[in-house]
């Protein structure tokens, strides 16, 4: 054999369409990841009729579990690209998302990103595209709490590293932007006592805080929150992460004005009642949507584009497509992809919430601005 | 002046959170000379038991005598499983202490896996009294009554060692038998045992810390323990190894640096503070605060 | 008591110190040489090895997890240097391999260099970082040395994650722009180059190891590892012999990083957790610390299990248990704590051990058929 | 040629040794004695450097070494023995002496050198080993040797070194009687050449009569007596504080 | 009379060696029985064998039997607890405890501790109870090593080279205290000052290669110049370890 060989993409008419999934079965994400999957197979079955195929092509799917690690994720995509795949899928985490990004490009094959929320997956290349939604759609929402942002005072308390910093940045453009002064409040993700934080954000007396904030520590961040009188005292506005996360919030819950991507009854779309039929449990979360519609994509990609990457990115750009959200386009200059999103309420206690939405977004209010494609 | 007051009460509060989780490692470490890494999965094993006995054992709960009842079972639980770690995994292996450190390693990736594999890898919400949740007004601070609650079981905690060390012969017995295992069993005492006790004592005080680090947290999730555990470490070394009472000063001066250098300096900065302390300590101090081996 | 961790990491005669008792003497000198040889023919063959591999040989999959355990077996030998060679116990090692990862990135993707010239400045600026905390940290010596070795490498870690200035992507990382790099390094058909790359570095490695254990110097690192004090009295400075192992070890470290950024094509903070460290330890000691062979076999063995055990978890062999056993069992990390404590039980002395203890087995099973007859 | 002056070493309030100064002579085979905890061990800790004095001088060749590292001072031909034995465990006895001659002979800091290829090392190691009769011994792992042969590689380390002041700290405890005069012979031998000096701390007096020129009696710290072997067994402080009724 | 302890066809491998190959011998139940051999003969190896601290990597075998019972393969601690005193080559102090506290470790479980008896013997004890053992002179930690192991009531007391290392005066310290605990207690004692031996020992057994050379009574064999020669490597006249000019020599007792 010769070392650089791989194996033909398969111009067979017949043979199975290769997709690989490289996602988190295992680590911090994995209920991301499960919910990614369960999404995509709800998607293949509702873009496919069921059959599972386009047209007389088999979608074969290959799932990898990359437990969270760049390097893993990057060796599988690897491996899948080397045994011909031509369309990969997943990336629950945004540093996966990030580093798997560029080998689809150098292999010249179509990478759709997943739930990762990074701003920077869109326009990353022009075989990157993205199936979820970004952190500046996030930023967007929340200013639409706000009414009109001029004079006001806006504080950010984010986590120190790229996330924090991709959405005090988005902040600073969407609500500084339209006149609000926007100010930080940063602090460690690993922080475990956040009475400091609070303290610093109450001093601030900002009209908006906006939280950004993932990771296990969240509960007890909202609760000295609460305790220290921030939540009663200012518009706080956060993004509403998956179910099972809803009762750590307890009482702070309450007070606290939600901007979603997705949770169960914030749409009643065709598709969101047939992921509901299909999912185990029948309750749709956070990143069902995000494995519905990169299914979708898939589908359309191979629909139009048979075998020919080419083909496929010219499908992809600029389509509009039914998603579990509502309405949802490719948006052909950075392949951002524009979708609603939500404002919500959670209510309840003990174990027991429900989220009702309070107002939606369409997929044009939210939109993120266009940046150049820069690969 | 109320948010220096609020600072300090709850970087006590963030402090006795760590001598807590520190003072089970530094007696297992500075007594049994096991630098044990499988700490924090002590650690979650407490919190999770105790969460489960509070929906699943008959007469715990999340409020009043329920919760006691919960929390016992918790420690309980630590300490059984101390106690088989260290007849099953380490008292094979006394004297070896590198594969000690490595079965420990090993230990706490797969038990913090079957926990994850078990209840999943979200965090869930923790049953705790309603006054936990309430804050006490001191001098103008609202202070969380969590941080009051850990501060009185640190203080209890480290009471209960200090008594244990100083008026049981336990104490002795393993101060000897760190020096010198074999010689005291040559004086007809079965040395073995003593160190399953500190094992199941360092699993007790773990479980204690997971279950009242679960009512600090509101949630409780199969990494907690690992990501207190490198704080607790620091702790441990500042404090001189094995020194209880070091342990205690180290764990006052960390979360009080912590909490007003997260204040006043920039962000992330309080974390560097605390890993400068670290190194400082050492290099001035090799042997710590204390400076003195297995004592009370 | 307080040394107590780092006083034996369980002693091994180095192998170069030792004359050699081999069945063939003539031979032995060049069977590393062979492995070489066969190691670096391995692309050319298409076999495929089901279970253990997910494609033939030479497919880019196989390869690039071949890559990479190849470089942790490099980074394993060149830690044992420290560790099971001079006797110190570094708890921060990951931070001159971090350095080496990120540096080259940094300088390729936000620096625009030539990918050369980053690789150079990278090496040297790990070298350079080893010297520096080296130097400071060896002021004092077992636990505290550990641990202060440790706090340097957390705030390595912790400036990697607040992503100053956008430069390190914080925790998530940042790719690698390949746009400059030579084209033999980039795409899935060239990462038999990578593989290549790999296993240059790792015969590097192993032959730097090698000849500096057979040194005059190995021979008072040897001694370090025994008998700090009795170095000192017999007029060798134990500071500067033990700067020199750590700095090299760094160089090496950092270099590793710069062969696995090309590899990964990025960094991400994973490198610079403690985990790392504290994983490079259960490599050398599952090989076998201050062996030839051992650390190296203990490192791709690691990264081996470590990315496979993700293929393992979700298997449908594990699948079809019942839910009691196939829940922990798609946890690769359960898995893989459990191979380190049975390995530590059943293989004392690492795998490089396993000659010597496998030596009466065999003995009896090549003696049992003269009994017979 | 070795001398101290007001040698003191203090931990807290207790003098552990409390000024002591003496002298010993090119040639000169001075024995210490003393009771157990006396401070001789300390006191050599304090001439090889391996502790620093709060107090006082130390000269070799009437240069100030107070200030200097152990291993500077082994350079400038300090050398020594330990009480409990200090070997390189894990290192074959060969390598020990090995090692020993090389840090002596300089070249140790060459990378990329083959130990094992210089010859005159290894020349010089075998020489070594071969006066204090563990030739046979060579490829052993020095952990393993038994006690006797343990501080009979202390003397071969020592000897490599080629140091002009060698301290001997009690190099017959726990020998067996059976190789006491192989030994006797062998440190008999270490003055014999071109000017050496030594200092001995041994509880074992005939041991100490036989080799001795000069005997220094060190007690709670402190040099009691210096004097020539007979007028320090006459010294009746000596007799009521060290030696006590014989057996 | 019947011997306290009789060790039979005990062998003793260690890390793949054979240190003890079959060694036979018996202990007398009163006076002191010496055990002697060169370096690295095995005596240390023998003795710990009796009270069961064969290392981890070693292992055993034959019999060692005291008032009936076979005690190989028995836990150390309820050998000890079961009047087996085992004073240990190098000391072994725990330097860290203080004087009181080691002795308080050695109290056993049942039995009154006789620490008058000890202090009576070793007054020093009494007096430095606070200090740590750690900070003790060698032949006071030598004394408490002794003084540990006679606090309780012993049937059998293993010693293992107490005058290494100690000055001349406390090598006689010792020699008395063991003479006057001997006169109670059967000892086993392993010892290379000759003079001591020739003071204490009634009864004697020469090890070399791993095996008993010879047994029988002490008193025989040191008179016997050949004998001395040829088992232990020294002339009779070579009384190591005392001062071949001071003071006059005691009558051997
Ligand atoms: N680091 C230390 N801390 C406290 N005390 C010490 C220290 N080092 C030595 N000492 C004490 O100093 C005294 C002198 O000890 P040293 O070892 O020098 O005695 P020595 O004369 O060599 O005795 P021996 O003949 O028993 O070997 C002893 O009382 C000892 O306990
Ligand atoms: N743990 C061990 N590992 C390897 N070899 C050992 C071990 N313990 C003892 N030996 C070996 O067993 C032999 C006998 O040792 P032992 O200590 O019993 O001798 P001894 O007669 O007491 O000698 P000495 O007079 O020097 O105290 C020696 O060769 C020694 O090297
Ligand atoms: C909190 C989550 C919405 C984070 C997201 N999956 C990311 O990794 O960027
Ligand atoms: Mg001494
Ligand atoms: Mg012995």
């Amino acid at each position: 054999g010769s070392p650089q060989e791989t194996a033909a993409g398969g111009g067979d008419s017949a043979a199975p369409v290769k997709v690989g999934l490289v996602y988190s079965q295992s680590g911090p994400l994995a209920s991301y990841g499960k919910q990614y999957i369960e999404g995509f197979k709800a998607g293949l079955d509702y873009a496919t009729k069921g059959t599972g195929k386009v047209g007389d092509r088999k979608i074969e799917l290959t799932e990898v579990d990359d437990a969270g690690d760049p390097a893993k994720a990057v060796s599988a995509a690897k491996d899948l690209i080397g045994k011909g795949t031509k369309i990969l899928a997943g990336s629950t985490a945004s540093g996966v998302a990030l580093q798997v990004s560029p080998i689809a490009a150098q292999n010249k094959v179509l990478f759709i990103s997943g739930p990762a929320a990074t701003d920077a997956i869109t326009g990353a290349n022009r075989y990157t595209f993205r199936s979820g939604r970004q952190s500046y759609q996030d930023v967007v929402t929340a200013k639409s709490f706000i009414g009109d942002p001029t004079g006001k005072k806006v504080v950010v308390f984010a986590q120190d590293g790229a996330f924090g910093d991709a959405n005090e940045a988005a902040v600073k453009a969407v609500i500084g932007g339209s006149g609000a002064t926007v100010s930080s409040v940063r602090a460690p993700a690993s922080a475990t006592e956040f009475t400091p934080f609070a303290s610093q954000i109450k001093a601030a007396k900002p009209d908006l805080l906006f939280v950004a904030w993932a990771g296990t520590t969240a509960p007890a961040m909202w609760q000295t929150l609460d305790q220290q009188g921030v939540l009663s005292s200012t518009t706080v506005v956060t993004g509403l992460d998956i179910r099972a996360s809803w009762p750590t919030f307890g009482a702070a819950g309450s007070k606290i004005s939600f901007l979603s991507h997705y949770f169960d009854g914030a749409s009643d779309t065709e598709a969101a009642k047939a992921a509901k039929a299909k999912i185990p449990g029948g309750t749709l979360d956070l990143f069902h949507p995000d494995g519905f519609a990169a299914a979708q994509m898939v589908v359309r990609a191979v629909t139009e584009g048979g075998d020919d990457v080419d083909k496929m990115i010219k499908a992809l750009e600029g389509w509009s497509f039914d998603g579990v959200k509502g309405p949802m386009t490719v948006r052909a200059d950075d392949h951002a992809l524009i979708q609603p999103m939500f404002q919500a309420k959670l209510t309840g206690s003990g174990t027991d919430f429900t989220a009702t939405a309070e107002k939606s977004l369409t997929g044009d209010e939210a939109a993120p601005p266009v940046t150049r494609m820069k690969g | 002046m109320s948010t220096v007051i609020l600072l300090a009460l709850t970087g006590l509060g963030l402090a006795a959170l760590y001598f807590l989780v520190a003072s089970g490692l530094s007696l297992v470490f500075g007594l049994a000379d096991v630098l044990n890494f499988a700490h924090g999965l002590f650690l979650g094993v407490g919190a999770y038991a105790t969460w489960w006995a509070s929906g699943n054992l008959p007469g715990a709960g999340p409020d009043g005598f329920g919760f006691v009842l919960a929390v016992a079972f918790g420690v309980a639980a630590g300490v059984l499983v101390a106690v088989l770690v260290e007849l099953v995994l380490i008292r094979p292996l006394y004297s070896r202490t590198i594969e000690q450190v490595l079965v420990t390693v090993g230990l706490s990736l797969a038990g913090v896996a079957l926990l994850q594999a078990t209840w999943g890898a979200d965090a869930r919400p923790f049953p705790r009294p309603g006054w936990t949740r309430q804050v006490t007004g001191i001098l103008g601070a609202n202070v969380p009554n969590a941080g009051l609650l850990l501060i009185v079981a640190a203080a209890v905690v480290l009471g209960a060692l200090l008594a244990f060390l100083r008026w049981t012969r336990y104490g002795l017995v393993i101060r000897a038998g760190v020096e010198n295992r074999e010689m005291v069993t040559a004086l007809g005492i079965d040395v073995r045992r003593a160190f399953t006790l500190v094992f199941a004592i360092g699993g007790a005080a773990a479980a204690l810390a997971g279950a009242l680090g679960g009512v600090y947290f509101g949630t409780v999730s199969p990494g907690q323990g690992g990501s207190l555990l490198i704080f607790a470490f620091i702790v441990v070394v500042i404090g001189g190894m094995g020194s209880v009472v070091g342990s205690a000063y180290a764990a006052v001066a960390v979360g009080l640096l912590q909490q007003f250098v997260n204040y006043y300096g920039p962000s992330g900065l309080g974390d560097v503070c605390v890993v400068a302390l670290l190194a400082v300590v050492l290099l001035l101090r090799p042997q710590g605060f204390a400076g003195k081996v297995a004592t009370a | 008591m307080t040394g107590s961790m780092v006083e034996a990491p369980p002693a091994h005669v180095p192998d170069e110190l030792t004359p050699g008792r081999s069945r063939w003497p003539g031979l032995r000198p060049y069977l590393p040489l062979v492995a070489l040889a066969v190691a670096a023919i391995v692309p050319y063959s298409t076999v495929n090895l089901p279970g253990i591999f997910e494609g033939p040989l030479n497919s880019p999959g196989t390869l690039q997890l071949l890559a990479v355990c190849l470089v942790f077996g490099g980074l394993a030998a060149g830690y044992d240097l420290l560790f099971g060679r001079t006797g110190m116990l570094s708890f921060g090692h990951a931070l001159y391999f971090a350095a080496g990862v990120y540096g080259t990135d940094i300088l390729v993707t936000r620096a625009g260099l030539p990918l050369w010239q980053a690789a150079l400045l990278t090496i040297t600026g790990g070298t350079v970082l080893a010297a520096l905390l080296g130097a400071v940290a060896l002021r004092t010596v077992g636990i505290a040395f550990a641990m202060v070795t440790l706090a340097f490498a957390q705030v390595g870690a912790i400036l990697v994650a607040r992503d100053f200035g956008g430069l390190t992507g914080g925790e998530e990382g940042l790719p690698l722009d390949v746009s400059g790099l030579p084209a033999a390094l980039v795409g899935v058909t060239n990462t038999v180059n990578l593989y290549w790359l790999a296993l240059a570095y790792l015969a590097v490695v192993v032959f730097v190891v090698h000849r500096v254990s057979g040194s005059p110097t190995g021979r008072v690192l040897a001694g370090l590892r025994d008998d700090e004090r009795r170095i000192g009295v017999l007029g060798l400075d134990p500071y500067l012999f033990k700067l020199l192992a750590f700095t090299l070890a760094g160089g090496l470290a950092a270099a590793a990083g710069v062969v696995y950024c090309l590899i990964v094509g990025g960094a991400s903070p994973h490198v610079t957790s403690s985990e790392l460290t504290l994983s490079l330890l259960v490599m050398v000691v599952l090989g076998g610390p201050g062996t030839r062979w051992g650390p190296v076999l203990g490192g791709i063995l690691y990264m081996y299990l470590d990315h496979r055990l993700t293929a393992f978890g979700s298997s449908e062999t594990v699948d079809a248990l019942p839910a009691v056993l196939s829940r922990p069992l798609s946890q690769p990390l359960f898995v893989l704590g459990t191979v380190f404590i049975l390995a530590v039980y059943f293989f004392p002395g690492g795998l490089a051990g396993l000659r010597t203890r496998l030596a009466p087995l065999t003995r009896t099973l090549s003696r049992r058929p003269d009994r017979r007859s | 040629m070795l001398a101290t002056r007001g040698l003191t070493w203090r931990i807290g309030e207790v003098a552990i040794v409390d000024d002591v100064a003496f002298d010993l002579a090119p040639g000169e085979f001075l024995g210490v004695i003393g009771p157990n905890g006396a401070g001789k061990t300390s006191l050599f800790n304090l001439i090889t450097g391996l502790r620093r004095p709060t107090g006082g001088r130390i000269l070799l060749d009437s240069e100030d070494i107070t200030a200097l590292p152990p291993h500077r001072r082994a350079r400038l031909g300090l050398g020594r023995t330990f009480q409990a034995s200090s070997v390189f465990g894990s290192l074959t006895v060969r390598e020990n002496v090995r090692l020993a001659v090389q840090a002596h002979r300089g070249g140790s800091m060459r990378l990329w050198r083959r130990a094992a290829a210089d010859r005159e090392v290894a020349a010089a190691a075998d020489a070594a080993l071969d006066r204090v009769g563990l030739h046979h011994r060579g490829t052993a792992l020095a952990g393993t040797l038994a006690h006797g042969e343990k501080r009979k590689l202390e003397i071969a380390l020592l000897l490599a070194g080629e140091p002009r002041v060698m301290l001997l700290d009690e190099p017959m405890a726990g020998v067996s009687a059976e190789d006491v005069p192989e030994l006797v012979a062998v440190i008999r031998s270490l003055t014999g050449d071109d000017g050496r000096s030594v200092l001995m701390v041994e509880h074992h007096m005939d041991v100490i009569l036989e080799l001795a020129d000069r005997i220094a009696v060190m007690h709670h710290g402190a040099l009691l007596a210096c004097d020539t072997p007979d007028t320090v067994m006459a010294n009746a402080t000596v007799q009521e504080a060290y030696l006590g009724e014989q057996l | 009379m019947d011997p306290v302890l009789t060790v039979e066809d005990l062998s003793v491998r260690i890390a793949g060696l054979h240190i003890l190959q079959g060694v036979s011998f018996t202990v007398a139940p009163t006076g002191v029985t010496v055990l002697l051999g060169r370096n690295g003969v095995g005596k240390t190896t023998t003795l710990r064998a009796i009270v069961g601290l064969t290392p981890r990597n070693g292992e055993a075998s034959g019999s060692i039997r005291m008032a009936g019972g076979d005690l190989l393969g028995r836990p150390t601690h309820r050998l000890v607890r079961g009047g087996l005193g085992y004073v240990p080559e190098d000391r072994d102090v725990f330097a860290g405890l203080t004087v009181a506290e080691n002795l308080r470790l050695a109290e056993r479980r049942g039995s009154v501790p006789a620490y008058d008896k000890v202090f009576a013997l070793f007054p020093e004890l009494d007096r430095r109870g606070r200090q740590r053992a750690g900070s003790l002179s060698g032949g006071q930690q030598q004394m408490l090593a002794i003084g540990r192991v006679l606090l309780n009531d012993n049937r059998l007391l293993l010693v293992d080279e107490p005058t290494k290392g100690l000055a001349p005066k406390v090598v006689t310290e010792v020699a008395e205290v063991l003479e006057r605990v001997a006169e109670s207690v059967p000892v086993l004692l392993v010892e290379q000052n000759l003079a001591v031996v020739r003071r204490l020992a009634r009864d004697a057994v020469v090890l070399a290669a791993g095996r008993v050379a010879w047994a029988g009574s002490a008193t025989e064999l040191l008179a016997e110049a050949e004998l001395t020669r040829s088992l232990l490597g020294v002339g009779s006249g070579d009384h190591h370890g005392t001062p071949a000019t001071a003071g006059p020599r005691k009558d051997e007792s």
